[in-house]
């Protein structure tokens, strides 16, 4: 696969995944937030599949940021911006690469993370997805450092975006609407955290089917 | 699921439309940015007063589009701050020589599409300043938070800078009025229910029967704490002492006191909760010098209340009691 | 019980004086007899307007007391019709040379005491009418009960006969005014869930989570029949359908179109819910020339809704848009 | 005991039924009423209560009436001027008499459930309080033609009522509230006929009680 069908698959995937976990999501959020999350993510998705084979695919970097305006300029709450700014940043540091290496990948995922720290003022450690985007990047990073094949890599940074998203449920959220009941936020995982989680073992997933047909 | 709904994600288009049926002559409806404002606007001889939020708050705020009140109102489906683009197209449609207000409740969705709206909007020469509302005294650490959340004490930035911008004035005497009247509004509500969001079908969390949340938000989110309901006048007094205490008001104040039903609540038991929030401020030496008894921000069907005061002084007073139209008819 | 309630026998008392209290300039509270008047009624030159009914409808009639609307309102406690000591004593306070008109609406126990108390003011010399108000379609085999019960549509006969009583109109002119209003109002409800009587403790009935009554009057009380829950725009077509066919509301009338809140239903919903009413009026070739939706005639907490229709001419939609004054703040 | 004495006992046994079955009355009320029968009832009856030293006891019957307009004047709902009214007549009926006998009992009755059919504009079959009001003063009358004393006469009464009473279960209400259910109304039993069985069994009880005593 060349770059632009490698993020076309992983873009289209994000969004299945989003549309179709729309009530875990939804639920996810009303345990200590609003519970617009999954209703948010998944209009917005739907959207962006919507308008989908008109999107330009020169290369892509450009296939990527198109996106990324469609997502914070088309989907609401907090979600929209800070997804949004992450697709922009990624496609940025994707640039027009015919092929996408491991390195690249962990670099796109570093804009994203980059990019979602500024637009959110947060960092790790404020229980947001970014508990679940950073330690995920750098399994990712280790096992492209020890030269592990694409599908063996997902499937490691997958698990480690499992078990992230598991561990968000003993913090303290610190960003975000759950940040309004303090203490009472421990005991439930976040639901942007958890997401990113859920869609990367779809990644994995598809990847490994997708993988065996090509 | 106890509501008159269709498809839920046709709920704030149905909504909005039937907003923009039941008032043909003031109010125009751009369903593509759910888009409320005023048929006459912009009036390029008056700031543009705009405000953004999530949905779910009626009759805040696409219902207090009107002369005197807001230009426009563009909110985001509900519990969900608008997207961008309807920010920025909203602020295009709203143009005015004399600028574009956004009035933005202070959570940080809503800070980041208002953000980035008026970036894309001034690269654009549109002149738009961005007044935030914080009102909520039941967000108490503001390390931990974005700060404190804008709830029901927004309608009276609306009311003054609507009332203002009608009479005239320029931007920065706007900011100057709009910020004066939120440092002096403080807000407390609690929660007897949760709400159901149409598009979860279920209410947002659970409540026992002798309990209620304190200290809760717009957004159908837990409160502060936890508590053992009380007699009204118990409740009301814990909501007017953390008000009170905070700003703090003080004997000699008069003030505007606001109680605000949160959607579920009959307006007969707003007015017990009045009683006795009026009593106590008497008690403190604070003159209650306007009343405000009605829904004006709401959590969708929650049952539940806040408590709202502003320290009144002749330039607001004049501004809250100023002429205004809203789409909401009392008779 | 979700209520802010202290005992619940003082829950009409204590809303009445948070009333009075929000609003000392124009109303006056006399606990004896649960009354609100105007503060500057009795006027020698108009005709005093007074509504009676039970408590639990709020704003309905306490909190619609003002210039053009009622002069006085005398409530029982909740859902029960006032004593007959209070509406001979309200007679006798608002006593006017030209009269005093007594609104009903028509349930056994209002005009028992409404009648018991106008023979007991007139052996006092005071001048008193009495105008039934039965607006219900709901009601539809008279033979059975004591005819159509008066619910929301009495709204429309408030704003009426107050708008012309401010107008100089005597007492035949009012009754002729207020009956030709009657004659042409008519009102369905729906209930959502049952209400909470504070005195009770619990809600009057159980309805399933995909129950909804049919037919329901404003006393809490069990509607028609028991139906499944359906979309609001089906919900609202069968409102509509029992309404229009009734008068019958044909092509080419031109009506008022009120939805209003039972109280634990927001205002989104009811605005859904009009969208499609306004539609369909199109569709048969009646056109909205006045739209009410918000809540005017409630049933405590009760989720759900009625709609109403006025047949307008220009004599009554001149006096429903007649200038008016009630203690519900908007802005 | 004489004429004030009896009417005085029956009255506070009135007042004090009605209070302590607030809750089972107004939730008899709530099945196809409004539910507010047995707050009215005994919010009206505390007043009469408070004022009930004072109410002038020159004779039996100015007794009744004054009773009759406290509570007409001071009940809300369907049941202040119903019972009020029924109050006034069986006052007038009663008149100065110094003792009452049986037959005179039964000409207050009588007195009073044709002041309430006048009132309320209702007849036997309605399913109202009138469904148990007739049927036990027809036994009554029984009784006394029968020469029954005054302990086994009302105990007869009150057994008639209670069956009256739950007769109304059967009936469709034509009157008052609970008529605009229609059908639906069937399958319960009348709140007024029910408080009217309770009442009378009460009195029936309290008879014997006192009547040992005295
Ligand atoms: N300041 C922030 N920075 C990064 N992520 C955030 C921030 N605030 C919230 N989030 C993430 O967004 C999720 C909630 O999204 P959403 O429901 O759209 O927001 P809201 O309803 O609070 O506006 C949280 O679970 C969290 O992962
Ligand atoms: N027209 C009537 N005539 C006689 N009794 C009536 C009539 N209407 C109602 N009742 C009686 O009154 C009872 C209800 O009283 P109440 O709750 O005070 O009335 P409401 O709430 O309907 O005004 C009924 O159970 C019935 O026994
Ligand atoms: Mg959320
Ligand atoms: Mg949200
Ligand atoms: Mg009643
Ligand atoms: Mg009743």
């Amino acid at each position: 696969m060349n770059a632009v069908a490698q993020t076309e698959f992983v873009v289209r995937s994000i969004a299945d995944t989003a549309i179709e976990n729309e009530k875990y999501f939804g639920d996810l959020d009303s345990v200590v937030g609003d519970g617009d999350f999954g209703y948010s993510l998944a209009r917005g998705f739907e959207k962006l599949l919507e308008g989908w084979d008109g999107i330009d695919r020169s290369d892509a970097g450009t296939f990527l940021k198109r996106c990324g305006m469609v997502i914070s300029s088309r989907i609401g709450g907090t979600s929209g911006p800070i997804w949004g700014t992450a697709f922009l940043r990624a496609g940025t540091a994707c640039g027009d690469a015919a092929e996408l290496s491991g390195e690249q990948v962990v670099a796109m995922l570093r804009a994203a993370i980059d990019g979602i720290k500024a637009r959110g003022q947060s960092d790790v450690g404020d229980k947001t997805l970014l508990d679940a985007l950073v330690p995920m990047t750098d399994r990712l990073e280790q096992e492209v450092k020890a030269g592990a094949g694409a599908e063996d890599a997902i499937r490691a940074m997958a698990g480690a975006a499992r078990e992230a998203a598991d561990a968000t449920s003993s913090m303290v959220a610190k960003r975000g609407r759950a940040a309004y009941t303090g203490e009472r936020s421990r005991g439930s995982v976040d639901a942007g955290a958890m997401a990113v989680a859920v869609i990367t073992e779809r990644i994995s997933e598809t990847w490994q089917k997708q993988g065996a047909a090509s | 699921m106890k509501k008159f709904v269709n498809d839920p994600k046709q709920y704030v288009p149905e909504m909005l439309e039937g907003i923009a049926l039941a008032n043909p002559d003031t109010l125009k409806y751009v369903p593509a940015y759910n888009l409320i404002m005023r048929a006459d606007a912009p009036n390029q001889n008056k700031v543009s007063i705009v405000q953004g939020s999530g949905s779910g708050h009626e009759p805040a705020h696409v219902m207090v589009v009107g002369k005197g009140m807001l230009d426009a109102a563009c909110p985001g489906d509900v519990f969900a701050a608008p997207p961008m683009d309807y920010v920025y197209e909203t602020a295009k449609l709203l143009k005015s020589d004399k600028g574009v207000l956004l009035l933005v409740n202070n959570y940080t969705g809503d800070r980041m599409a208002f953000d980035m709206g008026k970036e894309m909007a001034e690269a654009e020469g549109i002149r738009a300043e961005i007044l935030t509302v914080n009102d909520d005294v039941a967000v108490q650490d503001s390390t931990y938070t974005v700060g404190r959340r804008g709830v029901a004490g927004n309608f009276f930035v609306i009311k003054a800078v609507g009332a203002a911008s009608e009479q005239g004035a320029d931007m920065d005497e706007l900011l100057r009025i709009g910020n004066k009247v939120n440092d002096v509004t403080r807000t407390m509500g609690v929660a007897l229910t949760a709400c159901t969001p149409p598009a979860k079908g279920s209410t947002l969390f659970e409540l026992g029967a002798d309990e209620m949340e304190f200290g809760v938000g717009i957004h159908g989110e837990p409160g502060r704490e936890r508590r053992q309901l009380k007699a009204a006048d118990d409740i009301a007094d814990d909501m007017l002492d953390a008000v009170v205490t905070d700003l703090p008001y003080n004997s000699g104040d008069r003030v505007a006191l606001m109680i605000n039903g949160l959607g579920g609540t009959p307006v007969s038991e707003l007015y017990i909760l009045y009683r006795r929030a009026h009593q106590r401020l008497a008690d403190r030496g604070i003159t209650v010098g306007r009343s405000y008894v009605n829904e004006y921000c709401t959590s969708l069907d929650m049952a539940g209340a806040s408590l709202t005061l502003v320290r009144l002084d002749d330039e607001i007073e004049g501004l809250l009691t100023a002429p205004a139209e809203a789409a909401i008819r009392v008779f």
